[in-house]
Protein backbone atom coordinates (compact mmCIF):
# COMPACT_ATOMS: atom_id res chain seq x y z
CA UNK A 1 0.00 0.00 0.00
CA UNK A 2 1.41 3.35 -1.39
CA UNK A 3 -0.31 6.43 0.26
CA UNK A 4 1.26 10.04 -0.41
CA UNK A 5 -0.27 13.32 0.14
CA UNK A 6 2.06 16.26 -1.46
CA UNK A 7 1.99 19.89 -3.63
CA UNK A 8 4.39 18.44 -6.33
CA UNK A 9 3.45 17.20 -9.49
CA UNK A 10 3.59 13.10 -10.18
CA UNK A 11 4.15 11.57 -13.51
CA UNK A 12 1.54 8.69 -13.84
CA UNK A 13 3.13 6.96 -16.54
CA UNK A 14 6.01 5.86 -14.51
CA UNK A 15 3.94 5.52 -11.81
CA UNK A 16 1.87 3.14 -13.50
CA UNK A 17 4.83 1.58 -14.68
CA UNK A 18 6.28 1.23 -11.55
CA UNK A 19 3.07 -0.04 -9.76
CA UNK A 20 2.34 -3.02 -12.53
CA UNK A 21 5.87 -4.50 -12.48
CA UNK A 22 7.49 -7.51 -11.11
CA UNK A 23 4.19 -8.77 -9.54
CA UNK A 24 4.14 -12.52 -10.81
CA UNK A 25 0.61 -13.05 -9.65
CA UNK A 26 -1.37 -9.99 -10.74
CA UNK A 27 -3.29 -10.40 -14.02
CA UNK A 28 -5.19 -6.95 -13.62
CA UNK A 29 -4.13 -3.23 -13.36
CA UNK A 30 -6.69 -0.27 -13.22
CA UNK A 31 -5.54 3.10 -13.16
CA UNK A 32 -7.54 6.48 -12.35
CA UNK A 33 -5.92 9.84 -13.09
CA UNK A 34 -7.93 12.87 -12.25
CA UNK A 35 -7.19 16.30 -14.07
CA UNK A 36 -7.81 19.90 -13.81
CA UNK A 37 -10.41 20.33 -16.51
CA UNK A 38 -10.67 24.12 -18.53
CA UNK A 39 -13.83 24.19 -19.45
CA UNK A 40 -14.52 27.12 -21.26
CA UNK A 41 -16.51 30.09 -21.48
CA UNK A 42 -15.08 30.35 -17.76
CA UNK A 43 -11.78 29.69 -18.49
CA UNK A 44 -9.88 29.07 -15.05
CA UNK A 45 -6.99 30.27 -13.86
CA UNK A 46 -6.01 27.87 -11.04
CA UNK A 47 -7.13 25.59 -8.64
CA UNK A 48 -6.18 25.62 -5.06
CA UNK A 49 -6.51 22.47 -2.84
CA UNK A 50 -7.12 22.65 0.78
CA UNK A 51 -6.17 20.09 3.22
CA UNK A 52 -6.36 18.84 6.32
CA UNK A 53 -2.96 17.61 6.82
CA UNK A 54 -2.47 14.21 8.94
CA UNK A 55 -6.14 13.37 9.00
CA UNK A 56 -6.30 13.42 4.91
CA UNK A 57 -3.22 10.45 5.41
CA UNK A 58 -5.58 8.84 8.16
CA UNK A 59 -8.43 8.86 5.91
CA UNK A 60 -7.15 7.76 2.81
CA UNK A 61 -5.61 4.69 4.93
CA UNK A 62 -8.53 3.81 6.26
CA UNK A 63 -10.49 3.72 2.56
CA UNK A 64 -7.71 1.92 1.54
CA UNK A 65 -7.32 -0.77 3.73
CA UNK A 66 -11.09 -1.31 3.52
CA UNK A 67 -10.57 -1.94 0.02
CA UNK A 68 -8.18 -4.24 0.63
CA UNK A 69 -11.06 -6.39 3.35
CA UNK A 70 -13.48 -6.27 0.16
CA UNK A 71 -11.09 -7.32 -2.23
CA UNK A 72 -8.46 -9.49 -3.20
CA UNK A 73 -5.71 -6.85 -3.96
CA UNK A 74 -2.51 -7.76 -4.23
CA UNK A 75 -1.98 -3.55 -3.99
CA UNK A 76 -3.12 -0.05 -3.65
CA UNK A 77 -1.46 2.84 -4.88
CA UNK A 78 -2.74 6.34 -3.93
CA UNK A 79 -1.49 9.93 -4.73
CA UNK A 80 -3.57 13.47 -3.83
CA UNK A 81 -1.84 16.49 -4.36
CA UNK A 82 -2.85 19.71 -2.94
CA UNK A 83 -2.25 23.71 -3.62
CA UNK A 84 -1.91 25.18 -6.61
CA UNK A 85 -2.85 23.24 -10.09
CA UNK A 86 -3.54 24.40 -13.32
CA UNK A 87 -5.43 23.33 -16.35
CA UNK A 88 -4.52 20.15 -17.65
CA UNK A 89 -2.68 19.17 -14.50
CA UNK A 90 -3.04 15.60 -12.87
CA UNK A 91 -4.76 15.99 -9.12
CA UNK A 92 -4.42 12.99 -8.48
CA UNK A 93 -3.95 8.94 -9.07
CA UNK A 94 -5.27 6.19 -8.21
CA UNK A 95 -4.10 2.26 -9.12
CA UNK A 96 -5.07 -1.16 -7.59
CA UNK A 97 -3.49 -4.60 -8.57
CA UNK A 98 -5.69 -7.85 -8.56
CA UNK A 99 -5.33 -11.23 -10.20
CA UNK A 100 -8.66 -10.26 -11.54
CA UNK A 101 -10.23 -7.72 -13.16
CA UNK A 102 -13.72 -7.56 -11.73
CA UNK A 103 -11.56 -7.04 -8.44
CA UNK A 104 -9.66 -4.04 -9.68
CA UNK A 105 -12.02 -2.83 -10.93
CA UNK A 106 -14.75 -2.77 -7.94
CA UNK A 107 -11.47 -1.56 -5.74
CA UNK A 108 -10.49 1.30 -8.02
CA UNK A 109 -14.17 2.69 -7.77
CA UNK A 110 -14.55 2.25 -4.52
CA UNK A 111 -11.40 4.45 -3.94
CA UNK A 112 -12.60 7.16 -5.62
CA UNK A 113 -15.97 7.02 -4.75
CA UNK A 114 -14.51 7.48 -0.61
CA UNK A 115 -11.84 9.51 -1.48
CA UNK A 116 -14.78 12.52 -3.09
CA UNK A 117 -16.57 12.75 -0.41
CA UNK A 118 -14.50 11.40 2.85
CA UNK A 119 -11.04 13.12 2.19
CA UNK A 120 -10.48 16.38 3.18
CA UNK A 121 -9.66 18.19 0.33
CA UNK A 122 -11.22 21.07 -1.00
CA UNK A 123 -11.45 22.11 -4.64
CA UNK A 124 -11.14 26.29 -5.08
CA UNK A 125 -11.52 27.52 -8.72
CA UNK A 126 -9.82 30.44 -9.46
CA UNK A 127 -11.08 32.46 -12.69
CA UNK A 128 -10.21 35.83 -13.32
CA UNK A 129 -10.85 37.94 -10.49
CA UNK A 130 -13.29 35.69 -8.84
CA UNK A 131 -12.80 32.57 -6.80
CA UNK A 132 -15.27 29.60 -6.03
CA UNK A 133 -15.21 26.66 -3.66
CA UNK A 134 -16.76 23.91 -5.85
CA UNK A 135 -19.43 22.49 -3.92
CA UNK A 136 -20.10 19.31 -3.07
CA UNK A 137 -22.58 16.93 -5.63
CA UNK A 138 -25.38 14.77 -4.73
CA UNK A 139 -24.23 12.83 -6.98
CA UNK A 140 -21.11 11.85 -5.31
CA UNK A 141 -22.60 11.49 -1.95
CA UNK A 142 -25.15 9.17 -3.49
CA UNK A 143 -22.57 6.77 -5.31
CA UNK A 144 -21.17 5.76 -1.98
CA UNK A 145 -24.57 3.78 -1.22
CA UNK A 146 -23.99 1.09 -3.51
CA UNK A 147 -20.87 -0.20 -1.31
CA UNK A 148 -22.73 0.01 1.90
CA UNK A 149 -23.63 -3.63 2.77
CA UNK A 150 -27.21 -4.49 2.69
CA UNK A 151 -28.36 -7.15 5.36
CA UNK B 1 -8.21 23.73 26.09
CA UNK B 2 -9.39 22.19 22.44
CA UNK B 3 -8.07 22.97 19.34
CA UNK B 4 -10.28 24.06 16.95
CA UNK B 5 -9.45 23.87 13.11
CA UNK B 6 -11.71 25.51 9.93
CA UNK B 7 -11.19 24.61 6.34
CA UNK B 8 -12.64 26.32 2.90
CA UNK B 9 -15.15 28.87 2.97
CA UNK B 10 -16.15 28.09 7.20
CA UNK B 11 -12.00 29.33 7.47
CA UNK B 12 -12.56 32.26 4.89
CA UNK B 13 -15.52 33.38 7.13
CA UNK B 14 -14.21 33.05 10.27
CA UNK B 15 -10.75 34.63 9.31
CA UNK B 16 -8.61 31.79 10.48
CA UNK B 17 -7.20 28.94 10.60
CA UNK B 18 -7.19 27.48 13.92
CA UNK B 19 -7.64 28.51 17.16
CA UNK B 20 -7.09 26.86 21.09
CA UNK B 21 -10.43 27.37 22.79
CA UNK B 22 -11.11 27.42 26.09
CA UNK B 23 -14.63 25.00 26.40
CA UNK B 24 -16.75 23.57 29.14
CA UNK B 25 -18.78 22.19 26.30
CA UNK B 26 -19.74 18.33 26.53
CA UNK B 27 -20.48 17.73 22.89
CA UNK B 28 -19.83 19.17 19.49
CA UNK B 29 -23.03 20.93 19.02
CA UNK B 30 -22.39 22.73 22.25
CA UNK B 31 -18.80 24.09 21.36
CA UNK B 32 -20.80 25.56 17.74
CA UNK B 33 -23.07 27.14 20.52
CA UNK B 34 -20.38 28.99 22.76
CA UNK B 35 -18.85 30.49 19.28
CA UNK B 36 -21.84 31.40 17.72
CA UNK B 37 -22.60 33.30 20.87
CA UNK B 38 -19.37 34.96 20.58
CA UNK B 39 -19.49 37.13 17.42
CA UNK B 40 -21.11 37.64 14.15
CA UNK B 41 -18.88 35.92 12.04
CA UNK B 42 -18.92 32.67 13.81
CA UNK B 43 -22.98 33.03 13.72
CA UNK B 44 -22.25 33.72 10.40
CA UNK B 45 -20.01 30.19 9.52
CA UNK B 46 -22.39 28.34 11.73
CA UNK B 47 -25.85 29.55 10.76
CA UNK B 48 -26.72 25.93 8.66
CA UNK B 49 -25.08 23.61 10.37
CA UNK B 50 -26.37 20.67 7.42
CA UNK B 51 -23.97 22.43 5.04
CA UNK B 52 -21.27 21.42 7.80
CA UNK B 53 -19.01 18.44 8.17
CA UNK B 54 -17.04 18.12 11.63
CA UNK B 55 -13.96 15.98 12.74
CA UNK B 56 -12.82 15.06 16.37
CA UNK B 57 -9.36 13.91 16.62
CA UNK B 58 -9.36 13.62 12.98
CA UNK B 59 -12.27 11.29 12.59
CA UNK B 60 -15.40 12.54 10.51
CA UNK B 61 -18.45 12.16 13.40
CA UNK B 62 -21.53 13.90 14.34
CA UNK B 63 -22.86 16.87 15.86
CA UNK B 64 -24.07 15.26 18.85
CA UNK B 65 -20.22 13.97 18.98
CA UNK B 66 -18.75 13.64 23.14
CA UNK B 67 -16.05 15.76 23.30
CA UNK B 68 -14.86 14.19 26.59
CA UNK B 69 -10.76 14.00 26.03
CA UNK B 70 -10.97 15.45 22.55
CA UNK B 71 -7.96 17.60 21.47
CA UNK B 72 -8.73 18.90 17.91
CA UNK B 73 -11.98 19.80 16.51
CA UNK B 74 -12.29 20.58 13.12
CA UNK B 75 -15.34 22.17 10.69
CA UNK B 76 -15.68 22.30 7.28
CA UNK B 77 -17.73 21.88 4.48
CA UNK B 78 -18.47 18.90 2.78
CA UNK B 79 -15.34 17.13 0.92
CA UNK B 80 -14.58 17.43 -2.91
CA UNK B 81 -11.49 15.33 -3.16
CA UNK B 82 -10.12 12.60 -6.28
CA UNK C 1 -10.37 5.69 -31.07
CA UNK C 2 -7.25 4.37 -31.26
CA UNK C 3 -7.45 0.66 -31.84
CA UNK C 4 -4.14 -1.45 -32.46
CA UNK C 5 -3.56 -4.90 -32.79
CA UNK C 6 0.15 -5.86 -32.43
CA UNK C 7 3.15 -8.39 -31.57
CA UNK C 8 5.29 -6.50 -30.43
CA UNK C 9 5.11 -4.42 -26.82
CA UNK C 10 3.94 -1.15 -26.02
CA UNK C 11 4.64 1.12 -22.65
CA UNK C 12 1.69 1.52 -20.80
CA UNK C 13 3.06 3.98 -18.79
CA UNK C 14 4.13 6.21 -22.22
CA UNK C 15 0.50 5.14 -23.70
CA UNK C 16 -1.22 6.52 -20.15
CA UNK C 17 0.87 9.53 -20.54
CA UNK C 18 0.30 10.63 -24.44
CA UNK C 19 -3.61 9.40 -24.11
CA UNK C 20 -4.18 11.84 -21.43
CA UNK C 21 -2.28 15.24 -22.37
CA UNK C 22 -3.87 17.66 -23.87
CA UNK C 23 -7.47 17.48 -23.27
CA UNK C 24 -9.06 20.42 -21.62
CA UNK C 25 -12.47 18.99 -21.72
CA UNK C 26 -11.23 15.84 -19.64
CA UNK C 27 -11.32 15.14 -15.75
CA UNK C 28 -10.87 11.59 -15.53
CA UNK C 29 -8.32 8.83 -17.14
CA UNK C 30 -9.28 5.29 -16.41
CA UNK C 31 -6.90 2.33 -17.77
CA UNK C 32 -6.54 -1.12 -17.13
CA UNK C 33 -3.61 -3.66 -18.27
CA UNK C 34 -3.89 -6.96 -18.68
CA UNK C 35 -0.66 -9.00 -17.68
CA UNK C 36 0.73 -12.36 -17.98
CA UNK C 37 0.25 -14.05 -14.57
CA UNK C 38 3.45 -16.55 -13.16
CA UNK C 39 1.19 -19.18 -11.10
CA UNK C 40 3.29 -21.50 -8.89
CA UNK C 41 3.30 -24.45 -8.81
CA UNK C 42 2.87 -24.63 -12.46
CA UNK C 43 4.89 -22.19 -13.63
CA UNK C 44 4.01 -21.23 -17.38
CA UNK C 45 6.75 -20.62 -19.95
CA UNK C 46 5.09 -18.22 -22.30
CA UNK C 47 1.98 -17.68 -23.68
CA UNK C 48 0.74 -17.55 -27.04
CA UNK C 49 -1.91 -15.79 -27.88
CA UNK C 50 -3.61 -16.32 -31.77
CA UNK C 51 -6.68 -14.07 -33.42
CA UNK C 52 -8.16 -14.04 -36.08
CA UNK C 53 -6.81 -11.03 -38.60
CA UNK C 54 -9.44 -8.92 -39.93
CA UNK C 55 -12.01 -9.64 -37.63
CA UNK C 56 -10.10 -8.98 -34.70
CA UNK C 57 -9.99 -5.10 -35.72
CA UNK C 58 -13.28 -4.59 -36.94
CA UNK C 59 -14.51 -6.33 -33.84
CA UNK C 60 -12.73 -3.89 -31.31
CA UNK C 61 -13.58 -1.02 -33.25
CA UNK C 62 -17.40 -2.04 -33.08
CA UNK C 63 -17.25 -2.42 -29.59
CA UNK C 64 -15.03 0.71 -28.74
CA UNK C 65 -18.18 2.57 -31.00
CA UNK C 66 -20.81 1.05 -28.86
CA UNK C 67 -18.85 2.23 -25.92
CA UNK C 68 -18.51 5.99 -27.31
CA UNK C 69 -22.57 5.66 -27.80
CA UNK C 70 -23.69 4.59 -24.33
CA UNK C 71 -21.02 6.75 -22.39
CA UNK C 72 -19.93 10.40 -22.87
CA UNK C 73 -16.21 9.98 -23.94
CA UNK C 74 -13.48 12.36 -25.29
CA UNK C 75 -11.20 8.99 -26.51
CA UNK C 76 -10.87 5.83 -25.99
CA UNK C 77 -7.18 3.61 -26.67
CA UNK C 78 -6.92 -0.13 -27.08
CA UNK C 79 -3.99 -2.19 -27.75
CA UNK C 80 -3.73 -5.69 -27.78
CA UNK C 81 -1.06 -7.66 -28.92
CA UNK C 82 -0.71 -11.86 -30.08
CA UNK C 83 1.85 -14.09 -30.69
CA UNK C 84 4.39 -15.11 -27.90
CA UNK C 85 4.42 -13.51 -24.65
CA UNK C 86 6.43 -14.17 -21.21
CA UNK C 87 5.08 -14.13 -17.50
CA UNK C 88 5.05 -10.52 -16.81
CA UNK C 89 4.18 -9.49 -20.13
CA UNK C 90 1.50 -7.41 -20.73
CA UNK C 91 -1.24 -8.60 -22.95
CA UNK C 92 -3.19 -5.20 -23.60
CA UNK C 93 -3.98 -2.20 -22.43
CA UNK C 94 -7.59 0.24 -22.34
CA UNK C 95 -8.12 3.80 -21.27
CA UNK C 96 -10.80 6.00 -21.58
CA UNK C 97 -11.42 9.50 -21.50
CA UNK C 98 -14.23 11.20 -19.80
CA UNK C 99 -15.44 14.40 -18.08
CA UNK C 100 -16.71 12.33 -15.13
CA UNK C 101 -15.55 9.60 -13.69
CA UNK C 102 -18.45 7.38 -13.69
CA UNK C 103 -18.49 7.45 -17.34
CA UNK C 104 -14.82 6.82 -17.97
CA UNK C 105 -14.92 3.75 -15.78
CA UNK C 106 -17.90 2.09 -17.02
CA UNK C 107 -16.82 2.57 -20.52
CA UNK C 108 -13.86 0.95 -19.41
CA UNK C 109 -15.24 -2.34 -17.68
CA UNK C 110 -17.39 -2.63 -20.75
CA UNK C 111 -15.00 -2.32 -23.36
CA UNK C 112 -13.08 -5.50 -21.43
CA UNK C 113 -16.10 -7.87 -20.50
CA UNK C 114 -16.30 -7.63 -24.31
CA UNK C 115 -12.79 -8.15 -25.61
CA UNK C 116 -12.74 -10.85 -23.48
CA UNK C 117 -15.61 -12.76 -24.87
CA UNK C 118 -16.02 -10.77 -27.81
CA UNK C 119 -12.90 -10.41 -29.78
CA UNK C 120 -11.19 -13.17 -31.35
CA UNK C 121 -8.32 -14.09 -29.25
CA UNK C 122 -7.39 -17.61 -28.05
CA UNK C 123 -4.73 -17.75 -25.17
CA UNK C 124 -2.76 -20.81 -25.22
CA UNK C 125 -0.44 -21.62 -21.76
CA UNK C 126 2.66 -23.62 -22.10
CA UNK C 127 4.26 -24.90 -19.22
CA UNK C 128 6.79 -27.25 -19.62
CA UNK C 129 6.33 -29.81 -21.96
CA UNK C 130 2.20 -29.29 -22.16
CA UNK C 131 0.69 -26.64 -23.72
CA UNK C 132 -3.34 -25.86 -22.92
CA UNK C 133 -6.02 -23.68 -24.76
CA UNK C 134 -7.05 -21.12 -21.67
CA UNK C 135 -10.73 -22.05 -21.48
CA UNK C 136 -13.62 -19.33 -21.45
CA UNK C 137 -15.10 -19.13 -18.26
CA UNK C 138 -18.75 -18.71 -17.57
CA UNK C 139 -18.67 -16.00 -14.89
CA UNK C 140 -17.07 -13.54 -18.30
CA UNK C 141 -19.87 -14.74 -20.32
CA UNK C 142 -22.04 -13.90 -17.66
CA UNK C 143 -20.87 -10.78 -17.31
CA UNK C 144 -21.90 -9.54 -20.27
CA UNK C 145 -25.32 -9.54 -18.93
CA UNK C 146 -24.80 -6.43 -17.26
CA UNK C 147 -24.79 -4.57 -20.42
CA UNK C 148 -27.27 -6.05 -22.18
CA UNK C 149 -30.44 -3.40 -21.93
CA UNK C 150 -33.64 -4.41 -20.22
CA UNK C 151 -36.78 -3.16 -21.33
CA UNK D 1 -16.34 -21.62 -53.47
CA UNK D 2 -15.83 -20.37 -49.84
CA UNK D 3 -13.00 -19.79 -47.53
CA UNK D 4 -13.24 -21.75 -44.30
CA UNK D 5 -11.06 -21.21 -41.21
CA UNK D 6 -10.05 -22.47 -38.07
CA UNK D 7 -8.66 -21.10 -34.69
CA UNK D 8 -6.93 -22.60 -31.73
CA UNK D 9 -7.83 -25.74 -30.87
CA UNK D 10 -10.43 -26.49 -33.64
CA UNK D 11 -7.64 -25.29 -36.39
CA UNK D 12 -5.47 -28.34 -34.13
CA UNK D 13 -7.84 -30.56 -34.38
CA UNK D 14 -8.37 -30.22 -38.07
CA UNK D 15 -4.52 -29.50 -38.89
CA UNK D 16 -4.59 -26.64 -40.87
CA UNK D 17 -5.56 -22.87 -40.35
CA UNK D 18 -7.61 -22.20 -43.85
CA UNK D 19 -8.78 -24.07 -46.88
CA UNK D 20 -10.68 -23.09 -49.54
CA UNK D 21 -14.26 -25.64 -50.05
CA UNK D 22 -16.73 -26.18 -52.90
CA UNK D 23 -20.14 -26.31 -50.98
CA UNK D 24 -23.85 -26.15 -51.81
CA UNK D 25 -24.67 -25.65 -48.51
CA UNK D 26 -27.36 -22.87 -47.79
CA UNK D 27 -26.10 -22.23 -44.04
CA UNK D 28 -23.51 -22.65 -41.54
CA UNK D 29 -25.27 -26.10 -40.12
CA UNK D 30 -25.57 -27.45 -43.22
CA UNK D 31 -21.47 -26.27 -43.93
CA UNK D 32 -20.36 -28.18 -40.42
CA UNK D 33 -22.49 -31.80 -41.70
CA UNK D 34 -20.96 -31.29 -45.10
CA UNK D 35 -17.39 -31.05 -43.52
CA UNK D 36 -18.00 -33.67 -40.72
CA UNK D 37 -18.84 -36.16 -43.67
CA UNK D 38 -15.48 -35.77 -45.07
CA UNK D 39 -12.98 -37.07 -42.33
CA UNK D 40 -12.50 -38.27 -38.66
CA UNK D 41 -10.82 -35.13 -37.77
CA UNK D 42 -13.39 -32.76 -38.70
CA UNK D 43 -16.22 -34.96 -36.96
CA UNK D 44 -14.43 -35.01 -33.83
CA UNK D 45 -14.04 -30.73 -34.55
CA UNK D 46 -17.18 -30.49 -34.07
CA UNK D 47 -18.45 -33.08 -32.19
CA UNK D 48 -20.00 -30.67 -29.69
CA UNK D 49 -21.16 -27.15 -31.58
CA UNK D 50 -22.38 -26.13 -28.23
CA UNK D 51 -18.40 -25.37 -27.95
CA UNK D 52 -17.83 -23.44 -30.75
CA UNK D 53 -18.32 -20.38 -32.47
CA UNK D 54 -18.87 -18.85 -35.93
CA UNK D 55 -17.61 -16.31 -37.89
CA UNK D 56 -19.38 -15.43 -41.14
CA UNK D 57 -17.80 -12.66 -43.09
CA UNK D 58 -15.32 -12.01 -39.83
CA UNK D 59 -19.21 -11.36 -38.00
CA UNK D 60 -20.24 -13.37 -35.04
CA UNK D 61 -23.55 -15.52 -35.68
CA UNK D 62 -25.00 -18.52 -35.58
CA UNK D 63 -24.73 -22.07 -36.64
CA UNK D 64 -28.42 -21.23 -38.31
CA UNK D 65 -27.02 -18.18 -40.41
CA UNK D 66 -27.33 -18.35 -43.85
CA UNK D 67 -24.56 -18.57 -46.16
CA UNK D 68 -25.54 -16.66 -49.60
CA UNK D 69 -22.94 -14.20 -50.76
CA UNK D 70 -20.62 -15.44 -47.49
CA UNK D 71 -17.12 -15.83 -48.51
CA UNK D 72 -15.83 -16.53 -45.22
CA UNK D 73 -16.76 -18.74 -42.37
CA UNK D 74 -14.56 -19.37 -39.29
CA UNK D 75 -14.99 -21.46 -36.64
CA UNK D 76 -12.99 -21.57 -33.36
CA UNK D 77 -13.68 -21.92 -30.00
CA UNK D 78 -15.47 -19.28 -27.20
CA UNK D 79 -12.40 -16.25 -27.36
CA UNK D 80 -10.43 -15.48 -24.61
CA UNK D 81 -9.11 -12.08 -25.20
CA UNK D 82 -8.60 -9.24 -22.92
Amino acid sequence: MDIRVQEGPFAQGEELDAFAKGRPDVGAVVSFTGLVRDLAPDPMKHMEIEHYPGMTERAITTIAEEAQQRWSLADVLVIHRYGRLRPGDTIMMVATASRHRADAFAAAEFLMDYLKSRAPFWKKEVTGDDAEWVAAKDEDEAALDRWTPRD
Amino acid sequence: MIDVMYFAWVRERIGLPRETVETTATTVAELVEELKAREERYAMAFSDISALRVAVDQELTDFDAPLARAREVAFFPPMTGG
